[in-house]
């Protein structure tokens, strides 16, 4: 199984984004950071009660399910739209949702547009990837505007003849937006338009056909999403270790044996909450508002704060 | 004093001593008139070089220079109207940008893989250093292992990499494995070697007379190999470090070593195999020169990437820094080989003729009188062809390895140096190092060429 | 040694015996020049007539091509004057123009345009620099071509040619500019014995019609019939200059005495 | 006499071994035998692995629909159109910068190459630095230049230089008015084609009347006005058919007209600028290798410097610049794949970019780029190889 | 071809210096030659014994260089004959190379390697043709260097010699081989007269050893003074061939007389 196999090797391969903002990106030391990354910290630190045995394989879009299938990596937890082609015909699973997503425009503000829908006739620049370029022409084509593209190949370029003053808007992932709005000369001269054009729910990917592995890689995300529903952080997790609500003693162990069937320690999710923290945490850290991304938690926050995330009950 | 006659006639009694040449157009204004102003047509275009020149340089200097930014420790410090160049930006990300994710506890491998090349290269770049054949030994047949073993950590397993794969006998001797070494696979490749060897005898009996030569290379060639399996396949203690974590100029410097030391051989193998009398030789090379020639680097990366596993055996699986290696060297070597071409046709039949009228055989003939001179007229193009292919590196982010650019643009993507200049600053530092770089060849291909060049009387 | 180099075009060919006239063609004044810190030329001095003809010769090195390349300015010299055809040399590129115009020169390695036909070759300057219709240029090149007797070969390229062909058309060549004064650089090195005859033919016809000519030549057997004047010269100077039959028979200075003792047999 | 002709002396014929012909076919027996079983390993594997991971090959994605939009289009396309009108759409912008950038690379190379044998101290120390310094930086860096520095110095549309109030110029890229053909069109463009065609008789005779009396012509005069003055009193005898569609800024862009986006503008410039950093190289070498003795004969025939250059070192050197310059113009077509980095939507871009992300169809987008590509440059030498052989020298 | 007889056999005559051996050295016999469909040799029959001297002239194109380069294979002959020290020349790489190490030729235009040093051009095929130690290689090198006067050359590059010294360092490097037949191809054409000389008493010298040499040139005075033997070559075929005393005072064929009357005088 995967799991002995990956106890065997010591650390687990995770495939990650060749580089993006508050995803995965390598710091000053070199140490690849960003919640994509973190994920699968969390996946190590459940796993092996240390969060550094992980090694990670930076992919470009085209060859990451190509990496999984061949067993190059054990988890791919790089920015990746669940579709439904993608868990059907290409012998992956999707284990959830570490981030909702979806495509939005930045706009100069002097250009006096409130809404995507009074862009007929702009230039729009973009990013070649995989749904974006696409994305844009069905939002134009149904909503019968005129439009022009200029498709670049990194984000960089793109955002700097935005800058430049090439296109009137520039479009990407709202995760995006916030990331490249910090590269433009003076960012608060521009907005982020209110329109959604697509749905980009991202979220950790295993290949078929072990179980096993995909519950854990699984219930990692829901154990970090349930602490922090219920309010254990890295902080507070020895106090919690000791709570009585029964809802948090059945998360960090003290009652029942959850972690064992999933093949790892009853530890499990203190060990998670304690090297990496729960999901609002990994939020805050990666991307949230104290990051320069300042992203708030919109449809990221607990279903509880008017969000989506949601996770099933440990019990 | 001499002597004139009315008719003309005259006789030189007295010789003149040479004299020193009369000083003219001494300074600053004679040199500036005569190499600036001499016609109205120069002078435009002196001025209109001048406008060049403060046009460009100003802009740059300020940018890289007085407005730039030195110290700081996040991108606040580089935020701001008219702010020049992030400094820090690179200073956070060299270690990086020089050894990508190489783990930063075994960097010294890398280190002293640089130190040992550098080393090793400036006394063979030095043409008067003495003791050239030992030195080329050192730098083209034990560096390259001893950076392999260094640089990978060795150990490895000989049997599953690529060797294990080529056994032609490998059902007969089975996979019997003892302790460590793999007997099954020694004696695979050893029965193998005998195989080649007796081939290899057959053939050059056939084709040259004796076989004797060609079985005695095989069977060096085959010494060779098994050498440096048994070399790789000890381990030296020494943490494996994966080409996926290798990256900045490090890769950039290694793909550009392997590219330009393997594709010159290749290169001439092919420009001779073009100019060959056999007719079928000549066509495979003509086509495998055009081929390569015709494509873009990056459809060959990309072939190398999502193609070639289709075409190996199933589970032969080669490194992707490998098989970058691999495209790079056969992309250059297509360039090489009209390169060298074009210096063949340049060698006057006179110099065939006469070493094949001392007696040379035609390998001596080659090795000893055509491609030393062949080599020597083309070195400009042959270091355009290196030049090119030290940018061109750059094309093996497509196969997910970092080079030097590629660890620049993962740098650009941290959030916490994201400013407007950061871009400009990573570029133009970039830039510089190739510049450098390339700038380098450039210079010293210049002094080889006049170094060598012993055309010129006096 | 033998007689084998001083080959005289004789019994077949009469001795040309016009007088130049008194006018002055070129004038060397105290000419001197240097490449970087050698001295090539060392105070040159010459007075050549219109209608004279002079042989030059000396031993390799001594600075006789260099001395007739500055005639024509593809030399500059640093010292003294030059003046040629009336107009004095200096580093006016119109003046530079106007001299070679009336300046031909025949060199020794023919330097013909290998990528233009013969008749090409002869057409080029009269077309481009003495504005003459193309009709008219190549019935110019025809008649030198038919006088250097090989007019068969006008619309073959140099390289299909023979190296006494090859000279000939570089003497046809400089003609068809009708030049003034004739230069000509060893004009019959590196050519088989039974072609030197043929060019020396040439030159001797040439010099029946009366042109200046400075011709720099080891063939003492086409100084003796065609010269007015023979010029020895050594380490960039002149060192003896006198009439053909004086120069030969009766060589005043050592060294060209000691030349001469080589050379002739 | 009769001795002379002996019997040759008996030491057997030649040894079978020792044939040149003999071993020269082993050899190419041996290297095809080689190469035959290597295409077949190839072969016999792809058909394996192709067969176990279940791929589909084929060109079927041509036809279905694109669903993504090109910024310059030199042909018809929408998003309704197919992959395959894409894939031409990129090979007809490859070309187009391929065509204009080799034409602009050699005439800047051939400037430059001469300008590095210059009198001039500041010509040649600029053309030097002009080598050094474009040649040493790699081509991405000097496009983005291009791209990003030209951009950020030109207006937004809203603020763009207008020309006469016709076309205009803006960080959008050049604008200028697009012909629109109406009623009567046919005559113009009828006298048109009489004047260009009048224009070619009148110069041939114009040359001929110089080869014979050696006077001048003012061809070029004569000329232009031929070519705009026939069409032009054409156009007034039946009333302006031709009207010209002006460009007008509407929103956020101009509308009608014809653009040349900046992406293109860029690509051209960064690219030929490039590459005539290397064919000035070439120029050099061509230029000193024709032998001074050359020049020496031009001068002396009293030709001036310029003349001496197009008359007789130029057409000389071409011989040493042409090979090198061939492969120069196969870099440029081939560095073109650049374009991505600036959106300029070249073959790359459009096809093995975003066509090959939406299709998954690697194999098949890599080998048709990899065709296309090749044929480009067969078809670049090819022609370049029959001018060499006209530029050839005839020896004996 | 009816010239065919009035060549007179050479053994009917006494030799001048060194007497030859009756060993056969070189042997032709009825050897055709065509350039594409240019027949350039024509039934060409000699036989040169071992020491004996020849020296071939003839007018440019008559095939002289041809010839000789036909006896150490560097042409194909496509009928006939050669045998090169006993061994019949056939397209035998072996044989060939057997031929090329005992043959020995010194090229008109020298073709020396302008990137070895003199002394590296002269040890080259010592060390690798037959293999002996570079001391010994050397020491031979500077041994005929000695011989031909430029022994203070060793260390410079072709390139930085005059004509006359590199003609000189060609011949050293044929003799480096020890070969027991030497060919010249006018080893004196394109030089100056003065260095002529040199070269000449060069090969004088080497003659005196009782070398076996076959050498085109027209250094008339050279055949006199060394040769056994005269041939005169046209059009591909031997014309006249004869002791050097009777070609020149009492040439028989009416081509050898017009061609003898234009060099000599
Ligand atoms: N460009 C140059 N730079 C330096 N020295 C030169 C140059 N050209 C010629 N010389 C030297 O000037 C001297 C005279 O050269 P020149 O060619 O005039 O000799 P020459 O008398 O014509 O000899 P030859 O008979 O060999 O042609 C020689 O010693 C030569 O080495
Ligand atoms: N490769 C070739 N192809 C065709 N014809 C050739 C070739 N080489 C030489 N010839 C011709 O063969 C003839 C003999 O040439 P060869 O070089 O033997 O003459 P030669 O007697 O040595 O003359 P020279 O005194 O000018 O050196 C000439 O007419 C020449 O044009
Ligand atoms: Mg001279
Ligand atoms: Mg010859």
């Amino acid at each position: 199984a995967k799991l002995d196999q990956v106890k065997a090797k010591g650390f687990i391969q995770c495939g990650v984004s060749q580089g993006l903002p508050g995803f995965s990106s390598p710091d000053d030391k070199g140490n690849w950071t960003g919640l994509d990354v973190d994920f699968c910290r969390a996946v190590a630190a459940a796993v092996f009660n240390d969060a550094t045995k992980v090694k990670f394989t930076p992919l470009s879009a085209k060859d990451r399910f190509t990496a999984l299938q061949s067993g190059d990596i054990d988890i791919l937890s790089r920015n990746t739209t669940w579709t439904i082609s993608r868990d059907t015909s290409l012998g992956l699973n999707f284990t959830g949702v570490t981030y909702y997503d979806g495509q939005g425009f930045i706009i100069r503000k002097d250009k006096k547009v409130n809404s995507a829908l009074e862009l007929s006739g702009a230039s729009v620049c973009t990013q070649t990837g995989t749904t974006t370029e696409q994305n844009v022409a069905d939002f134009f084509r149904a909503n019968n505007m005129q439009y022009e593209v200029i498709a670049f190949a990194t984000a960089d370029e793109a955002v700097k003849a935005y800058d430049a003053g090439r296109c009137d808007v520039f479009t990407t992932d709202r995760s995006g937006l916030a990331a490249e709005r910090l590269k433009l000369t003076n960012p608060d001269d521009h907005i982020v338009l209110p329109e959604i054009i697509s749905k980009e729910p991202l979220g950790p990917v295993v290949s078929h056909g072990d179980d096993q592995w995909f519950d854990i890689v699984k219930w990692v995300l829901f154990a970090q999403v349930n602490a922090e529903e219920l309010g254990v952080t890295s902080k507070n997790i020895d106090e919690m270790l000791k709570s009585a609500n029964p809802e948090v003693k059945r998360l960090v162990g003290t009652e029942g044996k959850f972690g064992e069937g999933l093949g790892l320690g009853n530890e499990w999710v203190v060990q998670i909450v304690k090297l990496v923290g729960n999901y609002g945490e990994m939020y805050d850290r990666n991307v949230g508002p104290d990051t320069p991304l300042k992203l708030a938690r919109g449809t990221n926050a607990l279903w509880t704060k008017g969000g989506l995330q949601y996770a099933p009950p440990i019990r | 004093m001499s002597l004139t006659f009315d008719d003309g006639t005259f006789i030189r009694t007295e010789m003149q001593t040479p004299l020193p040449p009369p000083r003219r157009n001494v300074g600053a204004i004679g040199w500036m008139r005569e190499n600036l102003f001499s016609s109205i047509t120069n002078s435009v275009l002196t001025l209109l070089g001048l406008a060049l020149v403060v046009w460009i340089v100003p802009p740059l200097i300020r940018f890289l220079l007085v407005d730039a930014v030195w110290t700081g420790s996040n991108r606040e410090a580089c935020l701001g109207p008219e702010v020049g160049a992030c400094w820090p930006f690179i200073k956070a990300k060299f270690a990086q940008l020089i050894y990508g994710f190489y783990p930063a506890g075994e960097r010294w491998r890398v280190d002293l893989v640089f130190f040992l090349g550098v080393v090793l290269l400036v006394p063979l770049l030095v043409l008067s250093w003495p003791h050239k054949r030992l030195n080329s030994f050192l730098f083209f047949v034990a560096y390259p292992i001893l950076a392999f073993i260094l640089l990978t950590g060795g150990n490895i397993d000989a049997s599953n990499f690529l060797f294990g794969h080529f056994g032609l006998i490998r059902a007969v001797a089975g996979d019997a494995g003892v302790a460590g070494v793999r007997l099954g696979f020694w004696l695979d490749f050893l029965l193998t070697a005998a195989l080649c060897v007796a081939v290899a005898y057959a053939i050059g009996r056939l084709a040259a007379g004796s076989g004797r030569g060609a079985a005695r290379m095989t069977a060096y060639a085959f010494a060779g190999l098994g050498l440096l399996t048994l070399l790789w396949d000890i381990d030296f203690g020494l943490e494996r470090v994966e080409t996926r974590q290798w990256g900045g100029l490090l890769v950039t410097l290694v793909i550009a070593v392997t590219g330009i030391v393997t594709s010159m051989p290749l290169g001439i193998a092919l420009a001779l195999g073009r100019r060959s009398q056999m007719p079928i030789v000549r066509l495979l090379c003509v086509i495998f020169i055009e081929f390569w020639r015709g494509v873009p680097l990056i459809t060959v990366l990309f072939f190398a990437t999502y193609m070639l596993p289709l075409f190996l055996p199933v589970g032969v699986n080669p490194d992707g820094l490998l098989r970058a290696l691999v495209g790079v060297a056969l992309f250059t070597a297509a360039y090489i080989a009209e390169v060298v071409r074009g210096g063949l046709q340049a060698i006057p039949k006179g110099q065939y003729e006469g070493a094949m009228a001392m007696g040379l055989t035609w390998s001596q003939m080659m090795r000893l009188i055509i491609l030393p001179q062949a080599l020597t007229l083309v070195i400009p193009s042959i270091v355009n062809s290196f030049i090119s292919l030290f940018k061109d590196t750059t094309l093996v982010l497509i196969v997910s390895i970092f080079d030097f650019l590629g660890q620049l643009r993962a740098a650009f993507t941290d959030p916490n140096w994201a400013t407007p200049v950061t871009l400009y600053t990573g570029f133009a530092f970039a830039g510089i190092v190739y510049f450098i770089f390339c700038f380098g060849m450039s210079r010293y291909s210049l002094f080889v060429e006049r170094r060598l060049n012993t055309s010129h009387r006096h | 040694m033998t007689e084998a180099h001083s080959i005289v075009p004789s019994d077949d060919l009469p001795a040309v015996h016009t007088p130049p006239s008194r006018e002055t063609a070129v004038e060397l004044i105290g000419v001197h020049k240097w490449y970087g810190e050698f001295h090539v030329l060392k105070d040159i001095n010459l007075k050549v007539h219109r209608g004279e003809r002079i042989v030059i010769c000396g031993p390799s090195g001594s600075g006789k091509s260099t001395m007739i390349r500055c005639i024509n300015r593809l030399e500059e010299h640093q010292q003294g004057t030059i003046v040629v055809d009336g107009v004095e040399l200096t580093s006016d590129l119109k003046r530079i123009d106007e001299i070679r115009r009336e300046v031909g020169m025949c060199f020794q390695h023919f330097n013909l345009f290998p990528h233009l036909t013969i008749l090409e070759n002869l057409t080029l300057a009269p077309i481009w620099v003495r504005k003459m219709p193309k009709k008219d240029a190549e019935e110019l090149a025809m008649h030198f071509l038919k006088k250097v007797k090989i007019p068969e070969q006008a619309g073959k390229y140099p390289g299909q040619l023979s190296g006494g062909q090859q000279q000939r058309v570089a003497i046809a060549r400089a003609l068809c500019m009708k030049p003034k004064i004739m230069l000509f650089d060893e004009p019959t090195s590196a050519l088989d014995p039974e072609m030197v005859k043929e060019v020396l033919e040439t030159m001797v016809s040439l010099a029946e019609e009366g042109m200046t000519m400075l011709c720099v030549t080891h063939e003492m057997g086409f100084a003796r019939q065609v010269a007015n004047r023979v010029i020895f010269m050594d380490a960039g100077q002149i060192i003896e200059m006198n009439e053909p039959n004086a120069f030969f028979s009766n060589p005043q200075h050592e060294r060209t005495k000691l030349f001469l003792s080589q050379i002739l047999h | 006499m009769a001795d002379w002709v002996e019997p040759a002396p008996a030491r057997g014929r030649t040894s079978f071994m020792n044939d040149p012909k003999v071993r020269s076919i082993v050899l190419q027996v041996v290297a095809l035998v080689l190469v035959v079983i290597l295409g077949w390993m190839f072969i016999d594997n792809a058909r394996e692995n192709l067969a176990a991971q279940k791929i589909a090959t084929g060109f079927g994605f041509l036809e279905n629909t694109a669903g993504f939009g090109i910024s310059q289009t030199l042909i018809g396309y929408s998003e309704t159109s197919s992959y395959g009108r894409a894939f031409l759409v990129g090979i007809l912008n490859t070309l187009l910068v391929a065509v204009i950038g080799i034409f602009f690379a050699t005439v800047i190379g051939f400037l430059v190459g001469i300008g590095r044998l210059s009198k001039n101290f500041v010509i040649r120390l600029i053309s030097t630095c002009y080598v050094e310094l474009l040649r040493n930086l790699p081509p991405l860096f000097q496009i983005l230049f291009w791209y990003l520095a030209v951009l950020s110095a030109m207006p937004n549309p809203r603020q763009s230089i207008s020309i006469f109030g016709e076309a205009f110029i803006s960080n959008r890229g050049i604008v200028i008015p697009r012909p629109l053909f109406g009623e009567g069109t046919g005559l113009v463009l009828l006298t048109f084609g009489f004047a260009v065609l009048a224009t070619v008789l009148v110069n041939a005779w114009a040359r001929q009347r110089r080869e014979e009396t050696g006077r001048g012509f003012p061809m070029l005069w004569i000329g232009l006005g031929l070519i705009v003055g026939l069409p032009l009193v054409a156009m007034i005898a039946t009333g302006f058919p031709i009207t010209f569609e002006k460009p007008e800024l509407k929103g956020f862009n101009f509308v009608g007209g014809m653009r040349v986006i900046p992406e293109f503008v860029a690509l051209t410039v960064g690219l030929s600028t490039y590459t005539a950093a290397f064919i000035a190289e070439n120029v050099r070498a061509g230029i000193t290798s024709v032998s001074h003795g050359q020049t020496e004969a031009a001068h002396s025939l009293g030709l001036r410097s310029g003349l001496t250059m197009r008359l007789v070192v130029i057409p000389q050197a071409l011989r040493v610049i042409i090979p090198p310059l061939t492969s120069q113009y196969l870099n440029l077509t081939k560095n073109s794949s650049l374009a991505v980095a600036i959106g300029y939507p070249d073959l790359v871009a459009v096809f093995a970019g975003t066509t090959l992300n939406q299709t998954g169809q690697a194999i098949e987008i890599i080998a048709i780029t990899m065709g296309v590509y090749l044929v480009i440059s067969i078809i670049t030498s090819v022609i370049m190889n029959a001018y060499n052989k006209r530029v050839a020298l005839v020896e004996r």
